[in-house]
């Protein structure tokens, strides 16, 4: 109010030709730069892959432009716009949501930028790009078989719950049908009374299995859609005086997800009976090698399957050199 | 009256914002036991002196000295330990705390162990206090369900309990019934006796008249006249305060009112609020309703223009009868309501004077879809400002928070005009204002109801009411006691009216 | 004692009127531009300038919908449930994988559905603050809750899947029918024009209607004193109604965009950009006690903002570096704004 | 008139009635709901908010804002597990130390975000509510960076905290109930609060600025002090409410104290404490905090669909804002000043 038009309009002038002067041509990258886009890094899971990532590319001579979306969408699909301006080389990308990200795959497509999905496929469309994925509901399926074994061995019924994930994630809602299914087989012993909605938030997690504790004071089979649950769920399962290992009449007969260190803990210690295992280095390795493939104009199938396993008390000693938190848990407790 | 040495004596006291001198020299002095009248126009400096006392304000240059020694003040609170209470228009009380917990809020008597309330001492005094101000009752009686008459007594109360030697008091008996101002004027003089001084500021010079001991009369910051009551008088103070003598306070009008009623009020009432209220007002009339404070007279105004609902009754202006008015309707069948709350229900006071005159006349200005022409609101507004004379044509720099009182209420007034009313509802127009300011708003009530337009007059001032109505409505909780055409005016008969219960009627 | 008009202090020439004027961020918006580029030369480019654009239209249609809240001197923090039940509900209308009218005849009654949740929230808001007199941070603060979770609800019954995809073509080509492509030199401008244009009539009918309309008046008048506004005639109620329902389309406005951008009706869409709007907002200049704002600062701020975000993400700052960054900077738009009414405008 | 005063009272004790009506409603759908040990664990999980609200009323009864509170549980959290823990700290030997140190460094977060934020809103005069949305991103930025934002696991010590109980006084059919510690520090807090509100000056002063900050300035309160104070107090109170939603956690992921604050200012207002300053007490924002996790509880005993949760939370935060406003207006209304006796019939 108190600046005039002229003012104004002289001001403007002045800002406008002081842009225009640097609005030159963008200077030509000497280095090949890779975007790394991931929506969060809320477990281990991620911390780990995006390092391991990170050192693969370093490694390889790539420059890094990393991005963290905090689960937001339409600001990931910025950062893949910017990415793409800025010229890089190829996309590794994990989405929020699966249907939402094609557009960016499009973009990606237009601009001839290779895009490569870490852990989290897309939904299906007509755009292109790579998926690393591990098959969820086979591996949660089966490490929750051995555990309805054990469930049937013990000759009692039990009750169940599941601490579900984000219901907007594919993987979530993967790992839920995987216990479902084996849980299915197994109708004669285990009854699931508490399904308990997490969000992928410990808070969540911590107060939906203490009041389902308290609802079910019976509950003695348990499985979580990731092991980033674990300190929540001990603390639960400690207040209530469930917290024992195998053997034990309190034992909880307890079945993970994703294979952290903190779950090899516990099976090394006799309280988790199974846990469904992402095999993190191998999906690094394909992460970076389809970018590689892409970028050198070769075919590469639109989804790459991680198959993972799942470790158990029988099978642990055979198995656990290929579990990356074995190997995590071995780095932090040498000897 | 008697030679003893002043209480609190002021020299040369001196004062500038901005570069601009506000007090020049100032000096007076207030002996004990007796209590100095500071008068002028808003303005004049009474406010920068008493804030420059009560430690609000640091003077520029001059002197003060309070019991003979050097006084300094470097705070409100520095102020208030040396002595000088200060009471304030706006009383500066807590509603959500209790009488007691009020009394002594910035210094609550400690527990001697813990670092706790001492609530027996603090009750003790507090009934002590309450006794010495007359005031019957319970310390633990929230603030908020007081009146304001009795809010006032608390803020004595609180300075008789910092053993203050002078007291000031800020217009003290604006908001007060009749009778609280009389309860006022007892524990007043039971001050004196008690050898406090004060300093009694006031637009009511009656008041002070009947107060004070001494008068100092200030104008533009110089001090144009003072000393003992007995050399003034009423005619004295006010020429002096304007600077010419004012012959004919209350201008003539020329036209008397028409015979067409522009407003109709049927069997208005409103439990606990107003019985049966029955009158009506013609073109070109003013109409005066007399009552003492919360005798219903503002509240008889506000449902009339929609503000406050009422559950009998109608109201008719022209030929629109509103059965359950809104001020949007009422604004709509020609009224317009000049509120005693001139900042709270005015003015947006951070707004320009252009955007506070077209406010209730937006429609004037709009165009298709609503636009508004602003070239027209500028010009409109400065034409409105000349024709209620304000201070300043820079209608759309100036906010109105930075204009005096009595311009801000030519705004008021000015933002009314712009819709030309039927009906004209000023409820104390000329509360707070200089006698200046006061003229110019006869003046305008003047012109309007030559035009043909109507006023209900709202004034505390029975001077006022009778030197402008045609026609005074007396009001006593919420019942018309009587009403008296201009030729039966008389003081006495009309004090009666508003101080006394209807008589029952007859059958 | 205040001096009249015409008597406050008006200090400095050309700076000082610079500081003091409506400009001010937009010059800082400038001043950050320079600053930031040598160390992101990017900046500058067509590619650039076209993303931060089509960046800038959705923030800002929701942030000038939060100006006329603010005005009023309300907040509401129910618009990103707005964003996204209006995105599933209208997916759910369109969607070709069961919708309710699937396939582009479904588009205009959806859109029109989205617009209408954002109309019928914001009326809920508005009516719950002015006739069930319940404060406007607590009303939208409890809606937000609710409406955030409906929407996630109203989800699973539409699709397994966490979001419903599927739209069609005409809706997905709202975002990027019309493209705009123009090379500049070695880089080329791409910018999808119908969301920007839809912003531009959105700020351009904000202004018009803030600054030249009756209604702009009410509005101004509503937040700085409702006691005067109600005296002088103005329909308090139902101007705060209509501010709250104004926010309200604004917000389904920006779920439109989003989705159609994204292709996608998702439950979270939305859900993290709160904070920028009242931020932008705020870094405006636009007064969280009502009666002060305009549709150029939300511009502005809402461009400050988008130009901080776009740098930090070329830069790839990390996650905690562009929220301790983001909270400095309202941080210090709020100190500069205080600090520059201090010194020259009041005394 | 003597219908309004029944309706008021009901509008009055509306969020009791809430609660006894939901209690019933969630006791008829399963029986266990009214156990004793399930209230207990629906007071030890409303602990943490509770006593944030409880600093909440401090800054609310002055008619300010922190949103920050969550922010700086997440800090102090991140602080204690990195600087705290036996492996990668700074190496504190003695197991007993660790707890009190945590406490501490919670505290000294807590007091200090709150000095910081009450130098900035009395000497730069910037609003309560912008200067701590903007430490709620900074703080939640710094906490991220000291974390990375991986999960953080807390010592065996801070862990067993939780089931640690005092006095143990009330014998069940099953075992001895003790005083959980989260309880225990909620009743210090909440008897703290109440006793320095209601029955110390400065509790009465800060009711008097909450009222009328001018008046108080005018009557000599030293205002900048006491906001400053109640500041610190809410971080304070932001620091041992995170210390017990710690110790209960185990472990704290970078959704740690995300949105909290919102979940504490509906404590707060639930139990009736004004957004606009000087109208509340201790009681409220803990009556708050227990019907909004009592809802919670139930709706898991019911089994009910995940998805209703938080739309039934919010209906009833609503509900109750939606009677506080209505009860407001009924108090103005009838506050409307009478002049004349009451006509009879």
């Amino acid at each position: 109010m108190s600046m005039n038009r002229r003012d104004f309009t002289v001001g403007t002038l002045m800002g406008l030709a002081a842009m225009s002067g640097l609005t030159v041509a963008v200077r030509a990258e000497g280095d090949k730069t890779i975007a790394v886009l991931f929506d969060g890094l809320y477990s281990e899971f991620w911390v780990a892959g995006i390092k391991i990532i990170r050192a693969d590319l370093e490694k390889r001579g790539f420059k890094i432009m990393e991005a963290i979306s905090d689960k937001d969408d339409n600001k990931q699909f910025e950062q893949v716009k910017a990415a793409i301006a800025q010229k890089v080389e190829g996309i590794i990308i994990v989405q929020t949501d699966s249907n939402a990200v094609i557009p960016a795959i499009k973009a990606a497509n237009a601009a001839n930028v290779p895009m490569v999905h870490f852990n989290r496929p897309p939904a299906q469309s007509e755009a292109f790009s790579v998926a690393i994925q591990a098959d969820n509901q086979k591996i949660a399926r089966d490490a929750v078989l051995y555990s309805c074994e054990v469930a049937k061995a013990s000759g009692k019924k039990h009750q169940a719950a599941i601490l579900i994930g984000n219901l907007g994630d594919p993987n979530a809602i993967q790992r839920r049908d995987g216990f479902d299914e084996a849980v299915g087989q197994y109708k004669d012993v285990i009854d699931v009374v508490a399904r308990i909605p997490t969000e992928w938030d410990a808070d969540k997690a911590f107060a939906g299995l203490t009041n389902a504790l308290q609802a079910n004071p019976d509950i003695s089979f348990l499985f979580t859609s990731s092991d980033f649950l674990i300190p929540q769920i001990q603390q639960a399962l400690e207040a209530a005086d469930k917290w024992a290992p195998i053997g034990d009449d309190k034992h909880v007969i307890f079945t993970g997800f994703d294979g952290f260190p903190a779950a090899y803990g516990l099976m090394k210690d006799k309280f988790m009976d199974a846990c469904g295992v992402q095999n993190l280095f191998y999906e690094t390795t394909l992460a970076i090698q389809a970018i590689l493939d892409l970028k050198a104009g070769q075919k590469v199938e639109k989804l790459l399957l991680d198959p993972g396993f799942a470790i158990t008390q029988a099978n642990m000693e055979e198995k656990k050199g290929e579990m990356w938190g074995y190997v995590l848990w071995k780095e932090a407790n040498p000897g | 009256m008697s030679e003893a040495r002043p209480l609190l004596s002021v020299s040369g006291l001196a004062k500038s914002f901005f570069g601009v001198r506000v007090l020049h020299g100032v000096d007076f002095d207030v002996f004990p036991g007796e209590a100095l009248g500071l008068v002028g126009e808003n303005g004049s400096g009474k406010s920068t002196c008493v804030n420059i006392i009560g430690g609000v304000l640091k003077p520029d240059a001059g002197e003060m000295s309070l019991n003979g020694a050097p006084y300094h003040p470097l705070s409100p609170k520095g102020a208030a330990s040396a002595g000088i209470a200060f009471i304030h228009q706006e009383l500066n009380l807590f509603g959500n705390l209790s009488i007691e917990e009020n009394l002594f809020i910035e210094r609550l008597p400690k527990h001697r162990m813990l670092p706790l309330i001492d609530r027996r001492a603090v009750r003790a005094r507090a009934v002590q206090l309450l006794r010495e101000v007359e005031l019957d009752l319970p310390p633990t009686t929230p603030v908020a369900r007081l009146s304001q008459g009795e809010r006032q007594l608390i803020e004595i109360a609180k300075a008789i309990s910092m053993n203050a030697k002078v007291v000031i008091f800020d217009e003290p008996t604006t908001s007060l019934t009749r009778h609280e101002v009389d309860r006022l004027f007892t524990i007043i003089a039971r001050l004196k006796a008690r050898g406090i001084g004060m300093i009694y500021i006031s637009h009511a010079l009656d008041d002070v008249m009947a107060v004070c001991e001494r008068i100092t009369v200030l104008r533009d910051g110089a001090v144009l006249g003072g000393g003992p009551r007995d050399e003034f008088s009423l005619a004295r103070i006010i020429s002096l305060m304007v600077g010419r003598a004012i012959d004919t306070i209350y201008p003539e009008r020329m036209v008397p009112p028409r015979a067409d009623p522009v407003l109709r009020v049927e069997g208005l009432a409103q439990p606990g609020v107003a019985k049966d209220i029955t009158f009506d007002i013609k073109e070109g009339e003013v109409v005066g309703l007399g009552g003492l404070m919360g005798s219903g007279r503002s509240e008889l105004a506000r449902m009339i223009f929609g503000l406050d609902a009422f559950s009998r009754g109608r109201i008719i202006v022209g030929d629109k009868v509103l059965a359950n008015p809104t001020p949007r309707e009422a604004i709509d069948a020609g009224m317009a309501f000049l509120t005693e709350d001139r900042r709270g229900e005015g003015l947006l006071m951070d707004f320009s004077i252009a955007e506070n005159t077209i406010l209730a006349a937006l429609g004037r200005f709009a165009r298709a879809a609503g636009m508004l022409e602003w070239r027209k609101v500028v010009t409109e507004s400065k034409t409105m400002a000349g024709r209620v004379h304000l201070s300043t044509d820079r209608v759309v720099e100036t906010r109105a928070k930075h204009l005096s009182g009595g311009n801000q209420q030519k705004i008021v007034i000015g933002k009314w005009l712009m819709r030309m009313p039927k009906l004209f509802i000023l409820d104390e127009p000329t509360r707070g204002i200089d006698v200046g300011a006061k003229q110019e708003v006869y003046r305008i009530i003047n012109a309007l109801v030559e035009a043909g337009s109507a006023v209900l007059l709202i004034s505390s001032e029975i001077e006022e009411l009778m030197g402008l109505s045609d026609r005074i409505l007396t009001i006593y909780r919420g019942e018309l006691t009587g009403s008296f055409a201009r030729a039966a005016f008389d003081r006495e008969i009309l004090m009666g009216a508003v101080t006394r219960p209807p008589r029952a009627e007859a059958g | 004692m205040v001096p009249d008009a015409g008597r406050q202090a008006r200090r400095g020439g050309f700076a000082g009127r610079l500081v003091r004027s409506e400009y001010f961020v937009l010059l800082l918006c400038a001043l950050y531009a320079l600053a930031a580029y040598p160390f992101v030369p990017v900046l500058f480019s067509a590619e650039v300038a076209g993303n931060m654009i089509a960046d800038m239209s959705p923030l800002l249609i929701v942030a000038v919908g939060q100006t006329f809240v603010l005005v009023i001197a309300g907040i509401d923090l129910s618009i990103t449930a707005v964003i996204a039940l209006s995105a599933v509900v209208g997916a759910s209308i369109m969607t070709q994988a069961g919708g309710y009218l699937p396939g582009n005849g479904g588009v205009l009654p959806a859109i029109l559905a989205m617009l209408g949740v954002g109309g019928a929230v914001g009326l809920l808001n508005g009516l719950s603050v002015t006739r069930l007199n319940m404060p406007p941070f607590l009303v939208t603060l409890a809606t937000r809750m609710f409406f955030a979770g409906l929407a996630i609800w109203y989800t699973t019954f539409h699709t397994t899947s966490s979001s419903i995809a599927d739209l069609p073509p005409l809706f997905t080509g709202l975002y990027d029918f019309v493209v705009l492509t123009l090379p500049i030199g070695e880089s080329v401008l791409t910018l999808p024009l119908l969301p920007v244009l839809i912003a531009v009539i959105v700020v351009i009918g904000a202004h018009v209607t803030l600054s030249r309309t009756m209604l702009g008046r009410w509005i101004y008048a509503v937040g700085a004193n409702r006691r005067t506004a109600r005296v002088s005639g103005i329909p308090v109620e139902s101007t705060i109604i209509l501010a709250f329902t104004i926010c309200g389309v604004c917000a389904a406005l920006t779920g439109i965009l989003m989705s159609s951008r994204l292709q996608t009706g998702s439950p979270i869409l939305g859900e993290n950009v709160l904070l920028d709007v009242i931020g932008a907002v705020v870094i405006g200049g636009t007064s969280l006690f009502g009666g002060k704002g305009k549709i150029v600062w939300t511009l502005s701020g809402v461009l400050f903002l988008v130009l901080l975000d776009t740098t930090l993400k070329l830069l790839g700052a990390s996650l905690f570096l562009i929220f301790i960054i983001k909270g400095a900077v309202i941080l210090a738009a709020a100190t500069l704004d205080t600090l520059r009414n201090r010194i020259f405008v009041e005394h | 008139m003597s219908d309004n005063r029944l309706t008021l009272a009901l509008l009055r004790l509306a969020p009791l009635l809430l609660f006894v009506v939901i209690v019933v409603a969630f006791g008829l759908l399963n029986e266990r709901f009214l156990s004793f040990g399930n209230f207990r664990n629906i007071v030890i999980q409303a602990a943490p908010i509770a006593i944030l609200a409880i600093g909440m009323t401090f800054v609310l009864l002055i008619a300010e804002i922190d949103l920050s509170v969550g922010a700086v549980m997440y800090v102090g959290a991140s602080l204690v597990a990195i600087y705290l823990e036996p492996a990668t700290g700074f190496g504190f030997t003695d197991p007993n130390l660790w707890w009190p140190l945590s406490l501490a460094v919670f505290v000294a977060t807590g007091m200090i975000v709150g000095a910081v934020h009450g130098l900035v809103v009395t000497s730069l005069g910037i609003a309560s509510f912008i200067a701590t949305l903007a430490s709620l991103f900074m703080l939640r930025g710094l906490a991220m960076f000291l974390s990375n934002t991986r999960t953080l696991q807390f010592s065996r010590e801070i862990k067993d905290i939780n089931r640690w109980e005092i006095f143990q006084i009330v014998p069940m059919a099953d075992r001895a109930y003790g005083v959980p510690v989260a309880i225990l520090i909620l009743l210090i807090v909440f008897f703290s609060g109440w006793l320095v509100l209601r029955h110390t000056a400065f509790g009465r002063q800060i009711h008097a600025v909450g009222e009328d900050r001018e008046a108080a300035k005018k009557a000599g309160l030293a205002v900048k002090g006491i906001v400053f104070a109640c500041f610190v107090i809410c971080g304070f109170c932001a620091g041992v409410g995170g210390f017990v939603a710690a110790t209960q956690q185990g472990a704290v992921g970078p959704n740690f104290g995300l949105q909290v604050e919102f979940q504490v200012i509906a404590a707060a207002v639930l139990g009736g404490v004004s957004l606009f300053g000087g109208r509340g007490s201790v009681w409220g924002p803990v009556f708050g905090a227990i019907l909004i996790r009592t809802t919670i509880a139930g709706l898991t005993f019911v089994n009910a669909d995940p998805y209703i949760y938080p739309l039934v939370t919010a209906a009833i935060i609503f509900l109750a804002v939606a009677v506080d406003g209505l009860r407001t207006r009924m108090i103005e209304r009838m506050s409307r000043r009478m002049i004349r006796p009451l006509e009879a019939g």
